[in-house]
């Protein structure tokens, strides 16, 4: 058990991941494809964020009461790749909006199904 | 939900967890990740960059280029709707 | 949505709110030195307010104050502020992104690396502000 | 200390940042600004391609931090030829788009020559970073703005685009997850550092499982075969000059960064000696080849067609990546750089039938080659090179890789190579014929065609010259550049 408590996290982690996938692949309907998809990033800022976290030690800014010491310090660094991370998962999403609206503006609808069967019928 | 998809989950669910098994303990301070780079990028960035916030100093300073990607980014994302979804109103 | 509200409540209050929220975004990104802020976040809440101008106030009228091709005309400037906190030190001796070598007189390398950051991260808050409001005029505002 | 491996990426992102503040001015300025851009940036990474020559390779501090502190770009053989191919097809192509584009869409130019040249930078940022990271950013920018391009063609577009977009994103992320895998293993993203790192953790599962998800990220972005679904609709109903530009070098550059795995991070001794790593890619790869030869024969639409001979001529180089010899991977990125060129002309031979007669039935190309000899000979010139018949410089990449073949005793390989260029000779002869042999029929109905304006015609005929130069010149690139980019592959015996 006492393995467990160390890093949990990282199974939470990998049941939201799966969920992501199974949103992005599994589900028909092109907007809950999106959904899957910010679950699964946000799945990997967790795991990143996990990574980061030591116990007994505080905010990675500097304070003059604590010192230098990088042991009392969370690791700076995943937090300042998840800040990129989220800013790349936002750009996407916007971009898949875009496309979602011109494609719900051609074929009334999100669903794959029937955008296929509206592309079969146009051609 | 079909059964490739559910292959899929399960391998990869499977995969996450065999692996997660060799990843450093949250509470063994002397993990790769916190003795290598980091430790450094707390000692030096006061000296450096008279920056308390240690994660703006690597954002900006150590990492800038990574922010400069990053920022192009949000720009790449801002032209892609302009593409996408053109405004009628636009006078040029 | 996109109309004038017509509803004084609503125009009052976010006529109140919206300057307050500009003051605070300057804040966060002048503040990511010492504390969780900086261009990003800062930028973000700016545009937050550009928005929420643009749902109370209703379009026309913010388009005169604030318009698209305006929030165009940021990003591209706050993302040319960056890369010429790259390219000056270049010319002036050291690497890309080297604040080091920024020409700004009288002060040591650390304090350059310090105002180097700030230089950055305004420029930074300049393309958030500019990308996100592009992005929500042009995701309500493009008709078929 | 030269400023060469930053000034390449440089050059395209300000060329970028200018375009849209330019385009208030005046619309055209957008593709001037666009091509000057483009021109700086392939006269960069000649001239750092002859510096890495003469001297060895350039390592670059960014922010003047050192690795593993700071982030680093790396020219060395590898990039700086990889970073010529890409900049010099970008150009190429976008001089070609000009008219192009006016022609399809004309009135959004300013957002599509800045997303064209944000996709160069993205490119050519992967190519030549140093840090994982880094190169995860890039490959955002290149992905973001592909995404965007691809969807303003047809009116299927951007249904084929989001599943683009959500198959890249899948993509992406577990590139960074892979990358996370290795940096809470090893404690730094420096790929030199990383690589320094890693025969300690070997016997690691989370460093196994990072070598996994990186290989899966790059065989989607690869369109290696099963995970090339995404590839032939957005090529299909993407803008010519998107798919001209996107087609010959995106898929490239994410085989480049698989090569850069194998031989710089994971190093020879763990992806091919202790994980069956590639020979898992060789056997996808020698799949794909068929499966993309077989598809093409059986598409009527010109641009279908050479969307599934991407997938087969991809798995060319992933067959060179799988054999993991010398011999193999010389013919790997002899392929990548005469894909691109045959590629990128096929293409624009495509855009021009379909800019002067609005056709992309093959069935309908009758009569072609009297209408539009220049084009025709171009086409012919890359048919030939495709099928690999000597001196057109796709022969050379195929005798490589059977070489490499013949050398790992792996008689399969040679088998489906011989077989895939028969196969391939069966849907570009029964193109040819149809433009050359046939008479105008039913759906051919008399249409005027002539060859389309120099600014189109001009890059199409320096594309197929290039097949014939490349092709002469061949054993030069081999033994000047790519020879020094294998050396880490030969085993200690031999």
């Amino acid at each position: 058990m006492s393995a467990l408590a160390g890093n949990y996290t990282y199974y939470i982690t990998a049941f939201l991941l799966a969920i992501g996938l199974y949103g992005m692949i599994g589900k028909k309907n092109l907007l809950k494809k999106l959904i899957g998809m910010n679950i699964f990033q946000t799945a990997i800022f967790l795991f990143f964020i996990h990574g980061a976290v030591k116990p007994g030690t505080t905010v990675p800014v500097l304070d003059s009461r604590i010192g230098m010491d990088a042991a009392a310090y969370i690791n700076p660094l995943p937090h300042v790749l998840i800040l990129t991370a989220i800013v790349v998962s936002v750009a996407t999403t916007g971009v898949a909006l875009a496309l979602l609206i011109t494609i719900y503006r051609r074929y009334g609808s999100l669903e794959e199904t029937t955008i296929l069967e509206r592309m079969k019928q146009s051609s | 939900m079909s059964w490739y998809t559910a292959i899929v989950l399960a391998l990869f669910f499977g995969l996450l967890v065999y692996a997660e098994s060799d990843l450093p303990d949250s509470r063994d301070t002397s993990a790769p990740a916190r003795t290598h780079i980091a430790s450094r990028y707390i000692e030096q960035t006061y000296a450096d960059t008279r920056t308390p916030n240690i994660v703006t100093s690597v954002l900006a300073d150590y990492r800038g280029y990574d922010t400069l990607g990053e920022t192009v980014v949000i720009l790449t994302a801002g032209l892609a709707v302009i593409l996408i979804l053109p405004r009628k109103d636009r006078r040029r | 949505m996109r109309e004038r509200l017509e509803n004084p409540v609503v125009e009052g209050v976010s006529k109140f709110l919206v300057p307050f929220m500009q003051i605070f975004a300057l804040y966060v990104i002048t503040h990511g030195h010492y504390g969780p802020g900086g261009g990003f976040q800062g930028g973000v809440i700016l545009a937050a307010s550009m928005m929420l101008l643009r749902l109370s106030l209703g379009e026309e009228y913010e388009h005169r104050r604030f318009s698209p091709t305006a929030a165009t005309f940021v990003a591209a400037v706050g993302i040319l502020i960056y890369a010429l906190a790259g390219l000056v030190p270049m010319a002036f001796g050291g690497r890309f992104l080297d604040y080091a070598y920024l020409p700004i007189p009288g002060l040591s390398s650390a304090e350059l690396r310090y105002h180097g950051i700030l230089i950055v991260e305004s420029g930074v808050g300049l393309v958030v502000w500019g990308t996100l409001v592009t992005l929500f005029d042009h995701l309500l505002g493009s008709e078929a | 200390m030269s400023h060469l491996p930053v000034l390449i990426p440089i050059t395209l992102l300000l060329s970028a940042f200018l375009i849209p503040l330019a385009g208030y001015v005046k619309r055209d300025f957008a593709f001037a600004i666009a091509s000057v851009g483009a021109f700086l940036a392939f006269a960069f990474s000649l001239a750092g391609l002859l510096m890495v020559l003469s001297q060895g390779e350039i390592r670059y501090h960014l922010g003047g931090w050192a690795p593993p502190i700071g982030i680093e770009y790396v020219l060395d053989a590898l990039s700086a030829f990889m970073a010529a191919v890409v900049t010099l097809i970008g150009l190429v192509v976008l001089i070609y788009s000009r008219r192009s584009v006016l022609h399809e869409v004309p009135l959004r130019v300013v957002p599509l020559y800045a997303l064209a040249m944000l996709l160069l930078a993205g490119l050519v940022g992967i190519i030549v970073t140093g840090d994982l990271f880094n190169l995860f950013v890039f490959l955002e920018i290149s992905s973001l703005s592909a995404y965007a391009l691809m969807a303003i063609g047809d009116d299927r577009a951007p249904v084929a685009s989001f599943r683009y977009l959500i198959l890249g994103s899948i993509a992406g992320s577990f590139y960074v997850l892979g990358v996370g895998f290795l940096y809470f293993s090893t404690g730094s993203l420096n790929m030199a550092d990383v690589a320094q790192r890693l025969p300690a953790l070997y016997q690691s599962r989370a460093v196994a499982a990072a070598a996994i998800f990186i290989f899966i990220a790059l065989g989607l972005k690869m369109a290696l075969f099963p995970l090339h679904l995404w590839l032939p609709d957005v090529y299909t109903y993407a803008p010519s000059a998107v798919t001209a530009l996107i087609a010959p070098i995106m898929t490239k550059v994410s085989a480049y960064v698989l090569i850069r795995m194998l031989l710089t991070v994971f190093q020879p001794a763990y992806l091919r000696d202790l994980l069956p790593m590639t020979s898992i890619i060789g056997w996808l790869a020698a799949a794909g080849v068929l499966y993309g030869s077989v598809m093409a024969i059986a598409q009527n639409d010109f641009r279908r067609m050479l969307a599934y001979s991407s997938i087969s001529q991809i798995g060319y180089i992933g067959i060179g990546i799988g054999l993991a010899n010398p011999l193999g991977l010389i013919g790997a990125l002899l392929h990548i750089l005469n894909h691109a060129f045959m590629k990128a002309c096929l293409f624009l031979v495509a855009g021009s039938i379909r800019f002067r007669t609005g056709r992309w039935k093959v069935s309908s190309f009758a009569g072609l080659g009297r209408k539009m000899p220049w084009t025709m000979a171009a086409f012919t010139v890359s048919a030939l090179s495709m099928v690999g018949i000597p001196p057109a410089a796709g022969f050379f990449s195929k005798w490589y890789l059977l070489l490499g073949s013949i050398d790992a005793g792996n008689w399969f390989l040679v088998a489906v190579i011989l077989a895939s260029s028969l196969l391939t000779a069966v849907y570009f002869i029964r193109v040819l014929e149809q433009i050359y042999a046939s008479h105008a029929n039913e759906e051919s109905a008399p249409m005027k065609a002539s060859d389309p304006p120099p600014s189109m015609l001009l890059p199409t005929l320096l594309l197929g010259a290039g097949l014939l130069i490349l092709g002469l010149f061949n054993s030069a690139i081999v033994t000047h550049i790519l020879n020094i980019v294998v050396l880490p592959l030969h085993r200690p015996g031999s």
